[in-house]
């Protein structure tokens, strides 16, 4: 049991993870769904730097008088997820006012009889 | 160092770097030819690609002069070269019309951007399909998915449901996506390491939990992007409400670099083309392909839009391959890549057709289907030689593609894969014959004089119907190229 | 106990003294934020973590860090956070303010629920 | 650490019950910046530094500009979904949990992930590219073609957005102006004429300090993309236009990311292969040279789409 407790960050972030999802999937307005995306991606980015971690390193940035850093390849990779997740969500965004714009609504529930797959197409005005 | 040594990274580099100048043009027209040009130059570099592998050689280059594992690697054999050809050339056929189709949906003042966007998947998709460093695929994935979303969006001038099928697909893309960073955190943290060959050998001795949900992860994200049947779900709006230009790109490549995503982890990671991880092909692949196979093609036949019919083709055809992938080993791969490329034709051919019916009638409704065999009588004929082609009619290339799933079925004593495959293709009897009913017996409003389709459409209908027929009377050098690859992978797993 | 010795310990006492004003000072406002009935109030008590709490946690380390650089770097985001914070509290107020919300002068009544909520 | 992980889960999960979405963007704010104090407890000060001006900073803007638009009040409705969501999660996070059991435990140094690769990087950056930031020279040349792809990303979603919500005639709505000059606020536009300059100064000192403390093309550009988004927020969406106009950010947006890949063909013409600085000199001269250039185009493109986009958000009018 006592080697199990050095996995407690990873389940930590195992539930924050799971919350972002859990919150994806289960709520109707589409902000709060790409609110959600963000959560998801930044736990998965603290998986990634909890991985990179050696105890008693220091930050990697080569200094005289010291020997042991933690890994920088986790930091590299997460510097561009990061930035994917900001990319992704200005479009998410962009795409939610453009919904508003022409639905009049951001809810799912109210979008779903508004878009019914066979009804006739009808242009929104433009933009 | 000639020119063309450097073809490996050029392929990506060139749409890369050229879409933020043609961003910047003013005039719409300079854009689309520009646009044009460099997709063109871009199969010319692919078909160098595919020559120089076709002896079986391994092209590695080195980026940033840095030696695999500790830089990033472009691992190019002659499936990624096959696979590079396939995404550039339909970029090239489709950035032919892509001007003229998307006019009425995108404003003169947006469409430098839009063809920016799509020089810019362009390039996601052949930089998916040349690394050798998994998490550069997941870059260029989000590069790739990130363009597709702002392309079909873009059909929003047309039908504004184009931005909820957009919205959709970035969720559910965000989340694959994610889940492929999550599968690549656990690869990472057993091996240390990123590049696909090298994780290929240091995985064996590392744990086995976390290389399986590792694999598991890497394989619900990667469904997600091969829209198998339960995370299907974005495909057919995207399809249907996107401009007709993007559907027949898309459906050309999207979802097939996504298969092939699959085929090269499972083979250069996970050592055998049999599985990812404990995920074995041969016993999820089949009954997922099956109820693909036959959902698909029910769903086609009733679709109210001639888009969504082709769209639920599409999830019917991809279903096929991957049956012929569960089908394991050489001949499952052989297999699963004839019907990728086949059904790449077939496809692409008829969602050209149907961009042009769709620039000149405005619709792709059914029942706006009517009278068009008499006015657009050139759209007509090559809509039924894609129709032949998706019924496995013989001297088609989708004849050649099912015969082969069916006789190696067959071999292998899977009758049920075998049955599953011909009950398929009566269905999809059944929903070409609602296009041809569509197009011939209903009776038009107002009966209107011939009015072909638009002659820039022309050539790529023409190319691509020619090639349906072409790849179905002669398959053989398809798949000869096919099976070499297959041996390649399985014989020397590299 | 050399001068420099006691000036060392004095240093250090003074340090973790000023920690602990500073954690107390963050406990207070937090409470404040609590317990307060009105949104001015308290914004006053959210107010008081940024400046009270701020001011003596950074001295304190600036005290206790090791080398003088660290300390004026210390010092310095001290000087910025002394700015930032009160006027983030300020735009925070006005703009509940401006808004229509009314802070409950009579009594401690909790005002009725404003328009602007 | 018990503690942020704690109270990241408490925030998470009241993300997912709040309906008041302005309370919900705010919390999703300070659940960024609570990563950003794992990330630096984690050894990962880059890390924290990006998260922190973009994570939190830029996407908390974007997010409150949308949600201007699209409403504040989220109408709760029976959502089927929940079961599903809760039953796809639980079997997620068991999948996650499970996994982990092969995981080395938490900062062991003995760790594959720590062997084969990581150390090249400590032990031969020095020689190779010598600067001390070894994650900026990990990120600059080592996979530098990663970094490449990354800017390529940030432009494509400025491509995505000015194509969904820029067009040339972005309605100027009544709430788009900024308020009446008469009422604007004096004090924050003193603060701000203090501030947004300083931070101006701020962001090429963290580019080009990049290489020696936690830093780089990304932190700086946002940087300065947060310093031009007060500027905006403090004294109108149309002072900033007329500061610096769109078609001059997107002109720097696009010369960024050329720069950057520019850089790359010039190593090709130079004879050696794509991205690869020693074409500019001997090691680890060349490689500086290149880290330096490549930098720059980073923090032309991030910073140049971040404002471009919070122009974008705000300009647009009341729909």
């Amino acid at each position: 049991m006592k080697d199990l407790v050095g996995l407690f960050p990873y389940w930590a972030v195992a539930l924050l993870m799971m919350t972002g999802l859990y919150i994806v999937i289960a709520q109707g307005n589409l902000v709060k769904k790409l609110i959600g995306l963000g959560i998801f991606q930044v736990s998965v980015f603290v998986l990634y730097i909890a991985m990179g971690v050696v105890s008693g390193g220091t930050p990697p940035i080569l200094e005289t008088g010291f020997v042991t850093y933690s890994n920088p390849l986790p930091s590299v990779l997460i510097l561009t997820a990061i930035v994917v997740g900001v990319a992704t969500l200005a479009v998410g965004l962009a795409l939610a006012v453009r919904i508003r714009e022409s639905f009049g609504t951001v809810e799912e529930d109210e979008l779903l009889p508004l878009t019914e797959p066979e009804a006739p197409a009808d242009a929104e005005p433009h933009a | 160092m000639s020119v063309l040594d450097h073809a490996p990274v050029l392929v990506v580099v060139l749409p890369l770097l050229t879409a933020p100048i043609i961003a910047l043009l003013r005039s719409a027209r300079v854009a689309g030819v520009a646009t044009f040009v460099v997709a063109a130059l871009d199969a010319a570099l692919a078909f160098v690609l595919f020559a120089r592998t076709l002896d079986g050689s391994v092209i590695s280059y080195a980026m940033g002069g840095w030696a695999p594992p500790i830089g990033i690697e472009y691992r190019i054999d002659l499936l990624s070269a096959v696979m590079a050809c396939l995404t550039s050339f339909s970029a090239a056929l489709v950035a032919w019309f892509l001007p003229v189709s998307i006019a009425p949906e995108v404003t003169p003042g947006d469409r430098p951007r839009l063809f920016a966007a799509f020089l810019l998947c362009l390039a996601g998709l052949t930089g998916m399909v040349v690394t050798g460093d998994l998490f550069n695929v997941f870059v260029f994935l989000e590069i790739s998915s990130l363009a597709t979303y702002v392309l079909i969006a873009a059909g929003a001038g047309r039908d504004r449901r184009a931005l909820t099928a957009a919205f959709d697909y970035l969720i559910l893309g965000a989340v694959g996506a994610t889940f492929v960073v999550i599968g690549i955190a656990f690869l990472y943290v057993v091996t240390g390491t990123l590049n696909m060959a090298d994780l290929g050998n240091r995985l064996p001795l590392a744990g086995k939990r976390a290389g399986v949900v590792g694999a598991s992860f890497l394989f619900v994200g990667l469904a997600l992007k091969t829209a198998m049947m339960p995370l299907h779900r974005w495909l057919p709006n995207a399809y249907t409400f996107a401009p007709a230009a993007v559907t027949t790109f898309l459906a050309m490549t999207a979802t097939k670099v996504a298969l092939y995503l699959m085929i090269r982890l499972a083979v250069l990671v996970f050592g055998t083309p049999d599985e990812i991880g404990r995920i074995n092909f041969a016993t999820v692949l089949p009954p997922i392909g099956l109820v693909m196979l036959i959902a698909g093609s029910a769903l086609a036949v009733v679709s109210a839009d001639l888009k969504r019919l082709l769209a639920f083709s599409s999830i019917a055809n991809l279903g096929l391959m991957l049956v012929a992938l569960g089908l394991g080993g050489a001949a499952g791969i052989a297999a699963a890549l004839v019907n990728l490329i086949n059904h790449a034709v077939i496809k692409g051919g008829m969602f050209a057709t149907v961009a042009g019916i769709v620039h000149r009638r405005g619709s792709s409704r059914m029942d706006s289907l009517a009278g068009l065999s008499r006015e657009m009588p050139f759209a007509f004929v090559f809509l039924m030689i894609g129709g032949m082609g998706l019924i496995g009619v013989p001297l088609t290339a989708g004849f050649v593609s099912k015969l082969l799933v069916v006789k190696t079925a067959f071999d292998l004593g899977q009758t049920m894969i075998a049955a599953g495959v011909l009950l398929s293709s009566l269905i999809s009897v059944v929903y070409v014959w609602r296009i041809v009913e569509a197009c011939m017996i209903a009776k038009p409003a107002k009966p209107g004089r011939r009015h072909d389709v638009h002659p820039i459409f022309a050539a790529p209908m023409a190319l691509l119907g020619v090639g349906t027929l072409a790849l179905g009377i002669e398959g053989g050098p398809l798949l000869d190229v096919a099976t070499r690859i297959a041996a390649a992978l399985t014989g020397g797993a590299s | 106990m050399s001068a420099g010795e006691i000036l060392d310990l004095a240093r250090r006492l003074l340090g973790e003294g000023l920690l602990g004003l500073g954690a107390l000072a963050v406990l207070v406002g937090a409470i404040g934020l609590l317990r307060l009935p009105d949104f001015y109030t308290r914004a006053h008590a959210g107010g008081v973590t940024d400046t009270a709490g701020a001011i003596s946690m950074l001295t304190g380390l600036a005290l206790l860090a090791p080398d003088p650089l660290v300390s004026l770097k210390l010092l310095i985001v001290l000087a910025v956070s002394l700015f930032a914070s009160p006027t983030s509290c300020h735009a925070l107020a006005r703009a509940a303010f401006r808004s229509g919300h009314r802070p409950a002068l009579h009594g401690n009544r909790l005002p009725p629920a404003a328009p602007g909520e | 650490m018990i503690g942020l992980l704690a109270a990241l889960a408490a925030i998470a999960v009241a993300v997912a019950f709040m309906r008041d979405l302005l309370v919900v963007a705010m919390l999703s704010s300070i659940f960024s910046f609570a990563c950003c104090a794992l990330f630096v407890l984690f050894d990962a000060p880059d890390v924290a530094f990006t998260e922190a001006c973009i994570g939190a900073g830029v996407s908390t803007v974007l997010t409150l500009a949308a949600l201007r638009l699209t409403g504040r009040q989220e109408r709760r409705s029976g959502r089927p979904a929940t079961a599903i969501a809760a039953m796809v999660a639980t079997v997620c996070g068991l999948a996650l949990v499970y996994g982990s059991l092969d995981l080395p435990r938490f900062g062991d140094p003995r760790a594959p992930a720590n062997g084969h690769v990581a150390p090249h990087y400590l032990t031969r950056s020095e020689g190779e590219i010598g600067i001390p930031n070894v994650v900026t020279s990990v990120l600059g040349s080592y996979r530098g073609y990663d970094t490449l792809g990354e800017t390529v990303v940030v432009f494509t979603a400025a491509l995505g957005v000015l194509l969904l919500i820029g067009g040339a005639q972005a309605r100027p709505g009544k709430r788009g102006e900024a308020p009446a000059r008469a009422d604007r606020d004096v004090v924050l536009r003193a603060i701000a004429t203090l501030f947004v300059p300083m931070t101006l100064f701020l962001a090429p000192y963290v580019q080009f300090h990049g290489a020696y403390s936690p830093g780089g093309g990304f932190q700086a550009g946002a940087i300065l993309g947060g310093a031009l988004i007060l500027y905006g927020l403090v004294f109108g969406v149309e002072r900033l236009n007329r500061l610096v106009p769109e078609a001059v950010l997107r002109v720097i947006a696009t010369l960024g990311v050329l720069t950057y890949g520019g850089t790359g063909l010039v190593t090709l013409a130079l004879g050696k292969g794509f991205l690869d600085y020693d074409a500019f000199g001997t090691r680890p001269v060349g490689q500086q040279i290149g880290l330096t250039v490549i930098e720059l185009g980073v923090f032309m493109t991030v910073g140049a789409v971040m404002t471009l986009l919070f122009q974008r958000f705000a300009g647009r009018g009341e729909a």
